[in-house]
């Protein structure tokens, strides 16, 4: 554990609020990166973390892609793992018990495959008492639009933030993919359309391709770039998103060092979401977050909130 | 289940591409089982991105370096220099810090009764059949049968005999022991033991073919599985192979990192495994 | 000098066509990272090269950007050059006499500020026989249209594309930015509109922090990411684009090795450019080269054509 | 101007946190003038990404390893450890290859006649001023004026006492030498030495500071400066600093890689110099 907060009292408080949900520190996994939290429990001890953020959750347990999956490229990683995940019901009785008995908010990052399913999931995520959030990722395709992805067009992104938004009472975070033209557009759209909150950036579709076998490396030939490598491209994003809604942003993509993570807080970001780099390091967020109070009593910071935005 | 920060106590080439690395990691030996694996990485070195997975060869103490200090626990990992991570590791030295997180995954299943044990290993597959011999061979008779393509690729062989483990090698040009595939020499181990077990380790072509053999002779298999893995840890659903029974509409997806790397073989969907044919090292 | 090819009887054919030009491989520098192909002069022998390319070129000289332009990122860096060059006149002036001596073809990169300025600038290199192709650079903002990118909006790329196809004969190539939801969507339309060829990626803009200033690394607080960290978004691209129109394809973006350049050839791309790469080492061009014969060689390839597009 | 791959001769701290490097260079010397610098990089080694800018010190010969052989050329750096890049070049030895693009860029203009030569140095700038000197001591009287924070920036002093070059060091904490800043130094010199030429290399805050005093005597200056460099060649515009006349209707953006690094002060745009306050290390 971290050493304790109250007994120094010269310690910088780390402590952020998104959307009324209070976080100990800004620092929390990026879904799909961190399980459903119990598989990093060994590493690190989760109530000093500022957020549990789960696997992408749908209606119906999903089986993911074929394999292989994931594909090592320089600085980053390709992943197109296919949102495999136990489902909300299945994840409901054998996930939540565990984290039930962590003093660590959790955030249920969730999908559909259709419009219905994405709000039949909300409805689900509003009855399970100990998912304090939801973040909705708005970059599967949209199948009735013809394989467009939701978050790539500004008016489907706007129908399911509108829908989940009837069925959920909760806070509710949309997290926004990067491939697209302006991300502004996208994020004022959510915004209108009742989000609480924006997450960015979420993976950059990427591909890789074996010379010898003439193949792509992964089975489902193209698949999401994340990692050190795309996070001028994401403190881009989020600079841009915080000018353009008023609404607290979360920053993710690329953070592996306490010094990443401040590099989207000054330029706007509430918080932030560790995603690759838990594989690298697991425990790379304890590391993070001992960094940015470091660097806050470096600054002589003694409150995070005065360097949120803090960009010249 | 930890991640160690340590040190590297030796590293050596021991045939030529082949790598023995011993690393401090106390405490180890204890949570360790045979079919483990560490993920392995170059403390604060970027790249490599990704941490690398290493099968366990075994754990051991070094004598103190005086007397009245304890003794040194090391774990030691077997590699083969093939792409970007392997060569960074062949550079390293005694000293270097490097990180391990582990033992991780389900190691082999040792609850049937005493008999005949049979081992194959092809190359580097080798490496998690040393520990399981050791644990084998008070209770059993084990052998070894070990293949590969040249002299070269054959490892450890009296590491194994030292135990008490009778070893087999061949290898497809001759060069060292008998000249053709290791299958061969199963099938008459299975025809002469009809109640042994099987443990393979290596090359997806080689378990493919053992496999072949143990429905033959009906021997109960159990194998270790490679796949490219991020966490190791159950996490990012990288690593998965598909269970028996596996449709496109009832899915079953197996970790190889949690409910792997070691599955009785009854328990994989056979069609499904070894289409992964990229060859790596491309990523640098 | 590279061994001569014709002493060899074995050694496969590199030679490529693009748009009508004959390259005796398919290795030519990227646009910005060459200069105007005298400063790399020195380092190699500029006839073993596929194509010389040169710096943007605008109808007057431009300025650039204040300093710091540059930044180095995780296998990046960042730009903001802001297209500094000796405009168009001046280039003719000073710098095509040293190119007329050289036996590789000259492409020339150029860029507007207005539609008008991209028609006048066509014209200018319609008149300069030293340049057998033309590389329309649609990455500039379109003051008209509310500073939205050229590039990133299919209406205006055919637009500018259409008025300079009506006032040059050469070979015209066009080069695309990534910044965009769909490039596909603008290849097809720079397809209809008369383009010979397609180039990508340009650069995806990106930003970087120092944490201590709390001010953006660059002047002009966003930059172009380049390098390899952008790499498998541009094979992905360059696969789509490959896919969506039948021109033939330039593949660029974080091409360090000759393996890199195999990715885009096997990925449909008729020929590649090689940019940061260019800094790293001056002779990055000819060891990818090379690479690419060895590599045809081992593979029992003759002809680099058989190559291209074989992903399978 | 050619790119060397080639191999460290030796690599040392020759004061907390200051290397001094010796490369492998035949040839290097005939062609170098006082002034230029050298695009650095570890041979096949991404990242850094981008190579680094450095000073020539000096170039030299090693006495031959055996009668028959031609002596050992090489070109000598100095260097601060800041940075990514430069932390890995601290941890590199003999042997190691490396890569070199070089001589780069304008070198000091002598062309004036002989007499008071004022060479000032602050920190790690003093690097360009040693061959300069080298160059001046035969026909003109050279002094240094040496500053740094502590007597831990102060390098190479007894270097230039060798030549026959009389220096003055200066510290802002007066750890050695004269306590303050190396203009008051430069002020005295200039009073004496109304003729005196002046040469100066260091950090921007000290140039703005010796550009004053120049004026104000109506001494001659040139200055080597530092600016953010991807390519060293004049290629990518990366590195360019405002000439005098800038305006954003004529603008006049000098390559400080061809143009410099050394200027006449008086063909730089003062004022936009120095805005660069940017810390690195932030790319690793
Ligand atoms: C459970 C397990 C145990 C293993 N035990 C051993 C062992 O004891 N000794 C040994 O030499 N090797 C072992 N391997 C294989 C070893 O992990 C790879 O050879 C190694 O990762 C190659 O890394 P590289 O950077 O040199 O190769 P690269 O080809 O450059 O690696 C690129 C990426 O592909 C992955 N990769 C490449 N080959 C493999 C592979 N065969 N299996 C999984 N991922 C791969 C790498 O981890 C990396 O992410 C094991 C693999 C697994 C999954
Ligand atoms: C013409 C010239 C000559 C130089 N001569 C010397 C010398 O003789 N000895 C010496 O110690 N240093 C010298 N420098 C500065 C030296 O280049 C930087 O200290 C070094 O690049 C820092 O690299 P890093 O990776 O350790 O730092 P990082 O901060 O990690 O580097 C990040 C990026 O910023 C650039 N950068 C950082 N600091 C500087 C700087 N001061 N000037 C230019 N680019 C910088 C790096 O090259 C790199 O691209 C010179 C610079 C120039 C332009
Ligand atoms: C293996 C893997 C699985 C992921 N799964 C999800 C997911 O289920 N839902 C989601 O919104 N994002 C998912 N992401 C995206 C991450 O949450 C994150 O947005 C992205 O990886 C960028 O952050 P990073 O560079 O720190 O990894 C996944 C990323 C990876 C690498
Ligand atoms: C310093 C610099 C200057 C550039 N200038 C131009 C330019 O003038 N015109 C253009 O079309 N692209 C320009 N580019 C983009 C490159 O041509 C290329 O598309 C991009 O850098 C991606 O390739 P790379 O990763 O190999 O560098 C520039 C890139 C860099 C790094
Ligand atoms: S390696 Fe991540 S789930 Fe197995
Ligand atoms: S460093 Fe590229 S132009 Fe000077």
């Amino acid at each position: 554990m971290r050493p304790d907060q109250t007994t120094q009292s010269k310690r910088p408080s780390l402590a952020v609020e998104i959307a009324g949900i209070r976080l100990r520190n800004p620092v929390m996994p990026a879904s799909g990166t961190f399980g459903y939290g119990e598989e990093y429990a060994p590493f690190l001890d989760l109530e000093d973390i500022g957020a549990i953020v789960t696997k992408g959750l749908s209606l119906k347990p999903k089986a993911g892609n074929p394999t292989p999956r994931i594909a090592e490229t320089i600085s980053g990683m390709l992943n197109a793992i296919g949102l495999q995940n136990v489902g909300i019901d299945a994840f409901k009785k054998h996930k939540i018990p565990f984290l039930r008995t962590l003093n660590t908010p959790v955030i249920a990052n969730f999908f559909g495959n259709t419009l219905e399913e994405y709000g039949e999931v909300a409805e689900r995520l509003e009855d399970i008492p100990e998912i304090v959030a939801a973040e909705l990722n708005i970059s599967c395709p949209n199948v009735k639009q013809g394989g467009i992805v939701f978050g790539t067009d500004p008016k489907a992104a706007s129908e399911v933030v509108r829908l989940v938004r009837s069925k959920l009472s909760k806070p509710l975070i949309v997290k926004l993919t990067p491939n697209v033209t302006d991300i502004t557009v996208v994020a004022r759209a959510v915004e209108e359309a009742g989000a609480d909150a924006i997450c960015c950036i979420n993976t950059l579709t990427g591909m890789s391709i074996d010379i010898r076998t003439r193949k792509p490396r992964l089975a489902n030939r193209t698949g999401g770039l994340s990692g050190p490598a795309i996070r001028p491209i994401a403190v881009r994003m989020v600079h841009q998103v915080v000018q353009a809604v008023s609404l607290p942003v979360i920053g993710v993509g690329g953070i592996v060092r306490a010094m990443d993570a401040l590099e989207f807080l000054i330029a706007g970001a509430t918080a932030v979401q560790v995603g690759t780099a838990n594989f690298v390091d697991p425990s790379a967020m304890i590391t993070i977050i001992n960094g940015i109070e470091e660097f806050c009593i470096e600054e002589g910071i003694d409150d995070i909130n005065q360097l949120i935005g803090s960009l010249r | 289940m930890k991640n160690y920060r340590t040190k590297i106590i030796s590293n050596q080439e021991i045939s030529p591409g082949y790598y023995r690395m011993r690393i401090l990691a106390p405490g180890f030996g204890k949570k360790a089982r045979s079919g483990q694996f560490v993920m392995f990485r170059v403390q604060r070195s970027l790249p490599p991105l990704l941490r690398r997975p290493f099968g366990i060869f075994r754990t051991g103490f070094l004598p103190p370096d005086c007397d009245d200090m304890p003794p040194t626990e090391y774990v030691e990992i077997l590699y083969k220099r093939v792409g970007r991570g392997t060569t960074i590791m062949a550079e390293l030295h005694e000293g270097d810090r490097v990180e391990l997180l582990g033992p991780l995954g389900n190691g082999f299943d040792l609850t049937s009764s005493g008999g005949e044990k049979i081992l194959v290993g092809g190359g580097i597959g080798l490496v998690p059949l040393y520990m399981l011999a050791s644990e084998l061979v008070d209770n059993n008779s084990v052998r070894l049968l070990m293949g590969g393509r040249t002299r070269d690729d054959i490892l450890a062989v009296t590491e194994f005999e030292r135990l008490g483990v009778e070893t087999y090698v061949s290898t497809d040009d001759g060069s060292l022991g008998e000249e053709g595939l290791v299958t061969q020499v199963l099938e008459r181990k299975l025809q002469k033991y009809p109640d042994a077990e099987v443990f393979a380790c290596g090359p997806m072509p080689m378990l493919k073919a053992v496999r072949e053999k143990c429905l033959e002779y009906q021997a109960p298999l159990q194998v270790s599985l490679e796949e490219f893995m991020a966490c190791g840890v159950g996490a990012c659903l990288g690593c998965v192979v598909k269970g028996v029974g596996h449709t496109d509409e009832t899915p079953s997806y197996l970790c190889t990192c949690t409910a792997g790397p070691v599955f009785k073989a009854e328990h994989l969907d056979w069609t499904g495994l070894g289409n992964n044919d990229s060859e790596c090292g491309g990523c640098s």
